[in-house]
């Protein structure tokens, strides 16, 4: 039944095809395919929570002739299609405010629907093709909604590029569905589950699948096209993108390594970990660098996609090293940052859409003070900020607690490899998470506090109440996922033992909801308790001072040490903020060069500073392969242009050779 | 006498070799057109002895049209071309003659390994002439190759349509071989026709091929 | 009954933290004055500093929002959580198992975290220093703080404090060389976040020097009370936190007599006066550091910390 | 009268040679476009009925199997709908001037002429037959190429001509090889030469003769079909002819040459002997499916940029059926049918591009989602289909042959994927450009029949998702009979 709803997405995909150009076209659409999520949600819930929940197949005549379409719900495909009919669910409610201001709706209604059924279709599929099809069908259908502001030449290029790279992923996949399917094209998953192995084969396939699904989530060497196009894409769609799509790819290498390859090998968890660790540290630097806050954020996808890929790797290492309990913590773990990743990026990418239709500005440098004019969606965002940045009361903690305490299971891995790398990637972890906490203090502080910089934010307004309402709701999500992280470990349990065949210890029984991930005597943590503990001393504390000591206050001009300067230009801009960061971290993220032109005493000319950043991954992996293939059509470019006598000659050529071929060889 | 009947055969074969070697030899226009009808005369002569060879009557119609067309009309159709649209005479092979000789040598010395491997147990007849034929398509080509003006290249063609027409009637009972040789006396005029009709010596100031191409396509 | 005892001690250690803080900073500010042979202020000067802002009025800038009053108090109350999470006289308290030593770090990051975003909400170019040079410390910081956890939590096989500082007191823990490069780092570390002297001067009001006292130019009154008493139970925060660790004697162990409360709150106001003299001690002996070296330096902490879980592996093939 | 009257197959060849004299004579193009169209129904009629009535017995001409019904009925399919585009685009060249109104006649005759070929060398059973009805093709082709006699078009039409006919000439010459390795066992005269005696018994033959035969029938053949070293003329000729003749070439001439190359290879697979033709054919068709995607990133005009893409695709199709196999044969017919569905589909929405701008040069036309959002979206829909993008049928082709190399020859899969990879981004530089982007040229509405183009849209679209179980079953036969 599953299958309706998505078919039902599919039609409305069609059929807003069809009257795009009414008014009320947009608003149909969208409250439709939030229906639809919604629907979708309380069924997967329901069959989540039923005691047996067994696995449904179903097969459709559709796809490879000889096979047909297979489509499964389990464990592992609940859960995901949770997290992606919750984010559609979501972003088709925040389009109803946001899409108003729309102004090329038949390019976007169609594709939206089709994007969301298409995510649905891929988490479904039971069998390589179905998988691959609509794999590329949902890269497809964002390309083209990355590809609505088609006017705008940066557009079109983050989108040739963004292709390009899906492409590239779907034929590496393409490569790893070959080999396990085997000479004789057994393409279903069933088949390649029972199929055994050989360590070399599904090594390659563990490559193959990390080049694949690993370009798409964004993974540090493949990220190149994450944040050029998911900023380019309208807000509730670059949510979708961010927030859901990327948890997809995550789906994707998931089935394959856990589910389909056999017995892992030990390499395998220590190059998933080292991925990881790379992509957090890299993706937070880059992240801090920029002053477009939708770059930003989609730069910042790329941190917390290592952080998931983190727990994989560790869960892969474990599972080599048959340390069951360890492994479903870890991967529980990595479920776990799945789910809040994909709530508060998504609160966070609403948060910045409501910033760009309220002053139509995306460049942080131009925005400041709105926390006054926008006051429900600067608390909404705050609450992201302190979620994302893995602060305490809020659910991004917990999943980055349990991360660590996975890691600190480490020492009874007996090959060294793992037991050197697993604390340094803990090390790497814990300062991908400090540099997060300092760029989302710079996002929330340049763009929302502060006097605004220019006229566009001086007139910033509320946003409607639809955004509102998703961003607030997400908000309280966070807060709950937070608070009562027991209730999400029991669920995830399910999951854990249908790809490991062990699970966490059950939460539910614990005293005072707290949760212990392994033993009592080993650590556990209490989101409730610390949250009630912070507001009541909080209160008290207010209290105490307004009841004993004075409630007076008067407002004054800015203290600023004495001599206060009204004009906005002196505030902290982000690139300012980001400075000291940047000149730590500078040489080894990118080519920091800064140049500074001090006009001699007496010149009036103002001082100019430049600091250029070189992207170093751009410039030694793609820009050579860019160069190399524009090298190779000049070579054979040359072939268009030879006289009729040198293509004789070519004929000839090729002739001679074959005859010489058969003198000499049978 | 059965003897005789092979010797006479592989004569004229080998002297159709011989003459597609002169062609290549040539370097003044009106000079390989005479050369090209004596291999056409070789040609007519060689398809009829086959005919009475294998007591095929219809051979004899092939080689009516190929003397008939190919030694006669197209030539001179040809003479007229060259003096009345003045294309101008010598032809300006791109390789020098002697290493087009040389290549040449070592492409008939190709095609006697190629076919003779190969047709082990074929009708010794057959075998010869296939093994000739070859050697005169591929010496076609390399005419074609070499030669810049659109006429020699024309020549080129012809003499290698020869050599199929030679292979067709070797190989002994072969149907449709007078439709074939039809087909290609039609094709060989529809160039002809279309170099006059075309006037490509008054389109393109010379018949030298690489001005023609200063017109190929754009990007 | 056992329930309202633990309460009781619950509540000792909550109303003991509170208390002895302002004591702590007072006792360093003393001691540093006497060695500059200067008479300086009494102990008790913090308590009357914070009574006295508390009753003054507030002045706000005109474009301060909601979050900029909010602030102090949740500064206030994460850091006074995250202090009574940390052992002093007594170990395995009621709300100890609510957090472990990770939990307690990141409690103190929010509280930074808020500060930060306080400090820039004025829109004033010192706020921005502040928190920005604030951050670029705290991205250091805190990795090497979660190595040094790291650390500690393979050698006690476990990160709840009460465990931990109870193992470290037992005999079998031994001489261990990643447990000396925890502690240098550890100190280096509490150095950085309390904005003592190496790494930023808590006294002095020169703009381009100052990095914690920017963030709270703007602050007055009441507010200003709140962020300097979470200023000071931070401090005593860290203090408790390397004596519960490293110096773990004479905590009582868990649901202990009366006695041994008594022996735990004495042993931990010696440890307290001890490591305030020294404290005060070191910041007479060494100067301020320029702000970028600040990064060399908290390196240099991030490296120990490593070091020393790296280390681990070797001394005991653990 | 009776007799043959009934027999499907000799009205799919005698339909297109009557309607042509018919056409050469009537003056107004209007009518003669209507009757293009008429004639071309007929045929298609006459092929599909073949699917209906039981097959005639192979006859000393003509000859229908499993093979070459798809081929015919794809043939007339596409041909019809080709037709029904060209009477839209034609009138659109009388009133531009480009071509005077007899040319128009000509240009009508000719077209039923090639049709007429193409089916004889389908339903030929005799070798020299199909030999001359590809001949016949050619002969025609060119002279469309050439029909509107600007230089470019003359220079573009000689070397077709000379080009083809030396293909031809090497591809008789290997017929009359095969003829040779026949006679000895099956003795002379007609029947050495017909399909189904050969196929009998090939296993007697020489193996060695066929497969020196085998070479020049490849390379002969392989130049009608535009395969790397031999592809110099295909190019050129798209550019240079008018739109639906370009549409024809790719989409139906290419597919004579592969099928004559499969009837061959068919023959080779039953003779054990002989040298397996496989690996040469993969060798040819991954050259040209390198070669051609690194071409396509200099091309200007927008022809000749879809002129290389059908040498890519070739180079696929010779790949997967050069590798054997039941799946990779299955990719191989399936890939076939889709491309010359797309690439005509293709053709038909820049013919009308082309018409509206006034130019090819993919320089001068941009944003035409934006001008003309049909024709634009048209135009997105079919390049990211032949692009090989999932819902269209291409992928699903793709699918396979991809998968089965890394089973088979993991080593070839390698610059197989390079090739895909290199000629996807190269048409989707060109796409974005021309469809996206601020309009550019005149944005006057056109007068173009949309229904071939979406017809083709819509069956690849289908073909990509579900494929009928009838269809299927034709194609593993025939994949299985092919070796």
């Amino acid at each position: 039944m599953l299958l309706w709803v998505v078919a039902a997405l599919l039609a409305t995909a069609v059929a807003a095809v069809t009257f795009s150009q009414m008014r009320w076209a947009s608003h149909a659409v969208y409250v439709a395919c939030a229906a639809l999520c919604a629907a979708a949600l309380g069924l997967l819930v329901l069959h989540l929570l039923a005691p047996d929940a067994g696995t449904s197949v179903r097969v459709l005549p559709l796809g490879l002739p000889w096979l047909g379409a297979h489509f499964r719900l389990d464990a592992l495909a609940t859960f995901f299609l949770i997290v992606v009919n919750l984010g559609g669910a979501a972003a088709s409610v925040y389009a109803l405010g946001y899409g108003r201001h729309e102004t090329a709706p038949h390019r976007v209604l169609p594709f939206y629907a089709a994007f969301l059924a298409g995510m649905n279709l891929v988490v479904l599929a039971d069998d390589a093709f179905t998988f691959l099809l609509c794999w590329e069908f949902m890269s497809l259908t964002s390309w083209a909604l990355v590809m609505t502001q088609h006017r705008d030449h940066e557009n079109t290029r983050a989108a040739y590029i963004y292709l390009v790279m899906a492409s590239f992923g779907t034929l590496a996949l393409l490569l790893a569905f070959g080999l396990l399917a085997g000479p004789d094209g057994h393409y279903g998953f069933d088949a390649m589950r029972a199929a055994a192995h050989s360590p070399a084969l599904s090594g390659l396939v563990l490559v193959l699948v990390l080049l694949g699904a690993g370009s798409k989530a964004g993974l540090v060497p493949l990220h190149v096209w994450l944040p050029l196009a998911h900023p380019a894409a309208p807000s509730h769609v670059s949510a979708l993108m961010s927030g859901v799509m990327t948890k997809v790819a995550v789906y994707g290498s998931m089935r394959i390594i856990f589910d389909l390859l056999g017995e892992p090998a030990w390499w395998w968890g220590l190059l998933v970990l080292c991925l990881g660790g790379i992509s957090t540290v890299l993706g937070v630097i880059y992240a801090l660098m920029q002053h477009d806050l939708k770059r930003l954020l989609a730069y910042h996808t790329v941190e917390n996609i290592g952080i998931i890929y983190i727990g994989l790797g560790l869960a892969l290492a474990f599972q080599t090293n048959a340390m069951s309990g360890a492994a479903a913590l870890a991967l529980t773990a990595a479920l776990f940052h799945v789910f809040n990743h994909s709530l508060f990026k998504s609160l966070l990418f609403f948060g910045a859409g409501a910033v760009l239709t309220a002053t139509g500005q995306r460049d942080m440098e131009q925005l400041g003070g709105l926390i006054h004019r926008m006051p429900y969606t600067s608390f909404a965002f705050l609450v992201g900020c302190v979620a994302i940045s893995a602060l305490p009361p809020l659910n991004g903690f917990v999943s980055e607690w349990l991360t660590f305490q996975a890691i600190l299971q480490s020492t009874d891995l007996p090959q060294w490899g793992l037991k050197i790398m697993v604390p340094a990637v803990g090390g790497l972890l814990a300062l991908s998470a400090a540099l997060a906490a300092a760029c989302f203090v710079k996002a929330f502080g340049v763009t929302f506090l502060g006097r605004p910089r220019s006229a566009a934010a001086m007139q910033a307004h509320e946003v409607d109440r639809y955004s509102l309402l998703t961003m607030l709701s997400f908000a309280l999500l966070c807060l709950l996922a937070g608070i009562l992280p027991g209730l999400v470990i029991d669920a995830l349990a399910p999951v854990t033992v249908s790809l490991i065949g062990d699970r966490m210890p059950m939460q539910a029984s614990i005293p005072w909801l707290s949760i212990i991930p392994i033993t009592a005597s080993r650590s556990s943590y209490n989101g409730l308790l610390v949250f009630v503990f912070i507001a009541l001393s909080g209160t008290l504390a207010a209290l105490v001072i307004h009841r004993y000591a004075s409630r007076a206050l008067r407002r004054a001009p800015a203290w600023d040490c004495g001599f206060p300067d009204a004009d906005p230009a002196t505030q902290y801009t982000a690139g300012s903020f980001a400075q000291p960061i940047r000149r730590v971290f500078g040489e080894l993220a990118f080519r920091l060069r800064e140049q500074l032109d001090l006009p001699a005493p007496g010149d009036i000319r103002p001082a100019r500073f430049v600091a250029t950043l070189g992207d170093r991954i751009w410039e030694l992996l793609y820009l050579p392969v860019v160069r190399g293939v524009q090298f190779g059509a000049e070579q054979i470019n040359r072939v268009q242009f030879l006289t009729i006598r040198r293509y004789l000659s070519l004929v000839f050529l090729t002739l001679i050779t074959l005859l010489l071929v058969l003198a000499i060889w049978p | 006498m059965e003897r005789l009947v092979f010797d006479i055969a592989h004569a004229l074969a080998g002297g159709l070799v011989l003459v597609s070697f002169m062609m290549l030899y040539q370097d003044r226009l009106s000079a390989l057109i005479n050369i090209f009808a004596v291999q056409a005369v070789l040609l007519a002569l060689s398809v009829a002895w086959q005919a009475y060879m294998q007591q095929a009557p219809h051979l004899y119609i092939t080689a009516a049209i190929a003397l008939l067309f190919k030694a006669i009309v197209i030539p001179v159709a040809l003479h007229r071309i060259i003096k009345q649209l003045g294309i101008h005479r010598e032809i300006e092979p791109v390789v020098g003659i002697g290493s087009t000789m040389f290549i040449g040598i070592g492409l008939v010395a190709l095609s006697m390994v190629v076919m003779l491997r190969v047709t082990g147990n074929a009708a010794p007849v057959a075998r010869e002439d296939l093994a000739f034929a070859l050697s005169v398509i591929l010496l076609g080509m390399l005419m074609m190759v070499t030669r810049r003006n659109a006429v020699g290249q024309v020549i080129g063609f012809m003499s290698l349509e020869n050599g199929l027409v030679l292979a067709a009637t070797g190989a002994k009972g072969m149907p449709l071989v007078v439709e074939i040789s039809v087909a290609f006396s039609v094709l060989i005029a529809f160039i002809v026709i279309g170099i006059f009709l075309f006037r490509i010596r008054e389109r393109f100031d010379t018949v030298d091929l690489s001005a023609l191409d200063s017109h190929r396509g754009g990007q | 009954m056992a329930v309202i005892l633990d309460v009781l001690v619950q509540a000792l250690q909550m109303a003991l933290v509170l208390a002895l803080a302002p004591l702590l900073t007072g006792l360093v500010r003393k001691t540093k004055s006497r060695l500059l042979r200067r008479q300086g202020p009494p102990l008790l000067q913090p308590y009357r500093d914070l009574l006295r802002l508390s009753r003054k009025e507030v002045v706000l800038a005109d474009n301060a929002s909601w979050l900029f009053r909010v602030a102090p108090y949740l500064i206030f109350a994460a850091t006074w959580v995250a202090a009574t999470l940390v052992p002093t006289f007594a170990t395995g308290l009621m709300f100890n198992w609510a957090a472990d030593l990770i939990a307690i770090i990141a409690l103190l990051g929010s509280a930074r975290f808020f500060l930060a975003l306080s400090g820039m909400d004025i829109g004033t170019s010192f706020g921005g220093i502040g928190s920005s040079r604030e951050v670029m410390i705290a991205s250091l910081a805190e990795p090497a703080m979660l190595l040094i956890v790291f650390t500690v939590a393979l050698i006690a096989g476990s990160t709840q404090l009460s465990t931990v500082s109870v193992f470290l007191a037992s005999a079998d823990v031994g001489m261990r060389i990643s447990l000396a490069l925890a502690l240098v780092a550890l100190i280096m570390v509490a150095l950085a976040e309390n904005a003592r002297i190496p790494v930023d001067n808590p006294t002095s009001h020169l703009e381009l020097t100052m990095v914690h006292e920017a963030m709270v130019l703007e602050y007055s009154g009441r507010h200003l009370a709140m962020i300097e008493f979470g200023g000071s139970l931070k401090l005593l925060l860290y203090v408790s936190l390397i004596a519960s660790v490293f110096v773990p004697w004479g905590i009582a162990p868990q649901g202990g007599t009366p006695v041994e409360y008594g022996f735990g709150i004495l042993s931990y106001l010696l440890k307290l006066t001890l490591f305030g003299i020294l404290l005060a001690l070191f910041e007479t002996v060494i100067a301020k550091m320029r702000v970028f070296r600040v990064s060399q330096f908290l390196g240099a902490a991030l490296m120990l910390g490593l070091l020393g879980t790296l280390l681990l592996f070797v001394s005991r093939g653990l | 009268m009776g007799a043959w009257a009934f027999d499907p197959v000799l009205m799919v060849v005698l339909i297109p040679l009557l309607s042509a004299p018919v056409l050469a004579l009537l003056p107004n193009y209007k009518v003669s476009a209507r009757i293009n169209v008429l004639a071309a129904l007929a045929t298609l009629l006459a092929a599909s009925s073949l699917f209906f009535v039981e097959r005639p017995p192979p006859g000393n001409y003509l000859l229908v199997d499993d093979l070459n019904i798809v081929f015919i009925v794809l043939n007339t399919f596409v041909a019809f709908t080709t037709s029904v585009f060209s009477a839209s685009y034609i009138g659109h060249e009388l009133e531009t001037g480009k071509l005077p109104a007899p040319y128009l006649r000509f240009y009508h005759a000719m077209y039923q002429v090639l049709a007429f070929a193409m089916n004889l060398a389908f339903v030929a059973n005799n070798l020299g037959l199909m030999w001359v009805g590809v001949e016949v093709a050619t002969l025609t082709t060119v002279l469309m190429v050439g029909i509107y006699r600007t230089p470019a078009a003359l220079e573009a039409a000689w070397k077709y001509f000379i080009l083809g006919s030396v293909g031809i000439a090497l591809a008789l010459f290997g017929t009359i090889l095969v003829y040779m390795a026949a006679q000895p066992v099956v003795g002379e005269g007609n029947n050495a030469m017909l399909w189904t005696v050969l196929m009998q018994n090939v296993a007697a033959f020489d193996p060695a003769l066929l497969n020196l035969a085998f070479v020049f029938l490849l390379l002969g053949y392989g130049t009608k079909m535009g395969l790397a070293p031999l592809h110099a003329w295909l190019p050129d000729a798209h550019a240079e002819g008018p739109t639906p003749i370009s549409a024809v070439l790719s989409g139906l001439l290419l597919n004579v040459a592969l099928y004559a190359l499969l009837r061959y290879k068919l023959l080779l697979a039953a003779s054990p002997g002989a040298l397996a033709p496989g690996p040469l054919m993969m060798i040819m068709g991954l050259v040209s499916l390198v070669f051609a995607a690194f071409m396509l990133y200099r091309r200007r005009d927008i022809k000749r940029l879809f002129a290389y893409s059908s040498i890519e695709h070739m180079g696929i199709i010779t790949f997967a059926f050069g590798m054997g196999g039941v799946i990779a044969n299955f990719a191989g017919l399936l890939h076939m049918v889709m491309h010359s569905l797309t690439k005509s589909a293709i053709f038909f929405a820049v013919g009308h591009v082309a018409q509206i701008k006034g130019t090819q040069n993919i320089a001068d036309i941009r944003g035409l989602t934006q001008t003309h959002p049909l024709l634009g979206w048209g135009l997105v829909g079919g390049v990211l289909a032949i692009a090989g993008v999932p819902p269209m049928g291409i992928f699903m082709s793709e699918f396979l042959v991809v998968s089965s190399t890394i089973a088979h020859a993991p080593w070839l899969a390698l610059p197989l994927v390079l090739g895909l990879l290199v000629a996807f981004g190269a048409l989707l530089l060109r796409l974005t450009a021309l469809a996206f982007g601020e309009p550019s040229g005149s944005t006057a509405a056109v007068k173009a029949s949309y229904v071939p183009l979406y017809a083709h849209l819509a069956l690849v679209l289908s073909a990509g998702l579900y494929l009928p179980p009838a269809l299927v079953l034709w194609f593993q036969h025939v994949a299985a009979m092919l070796g």
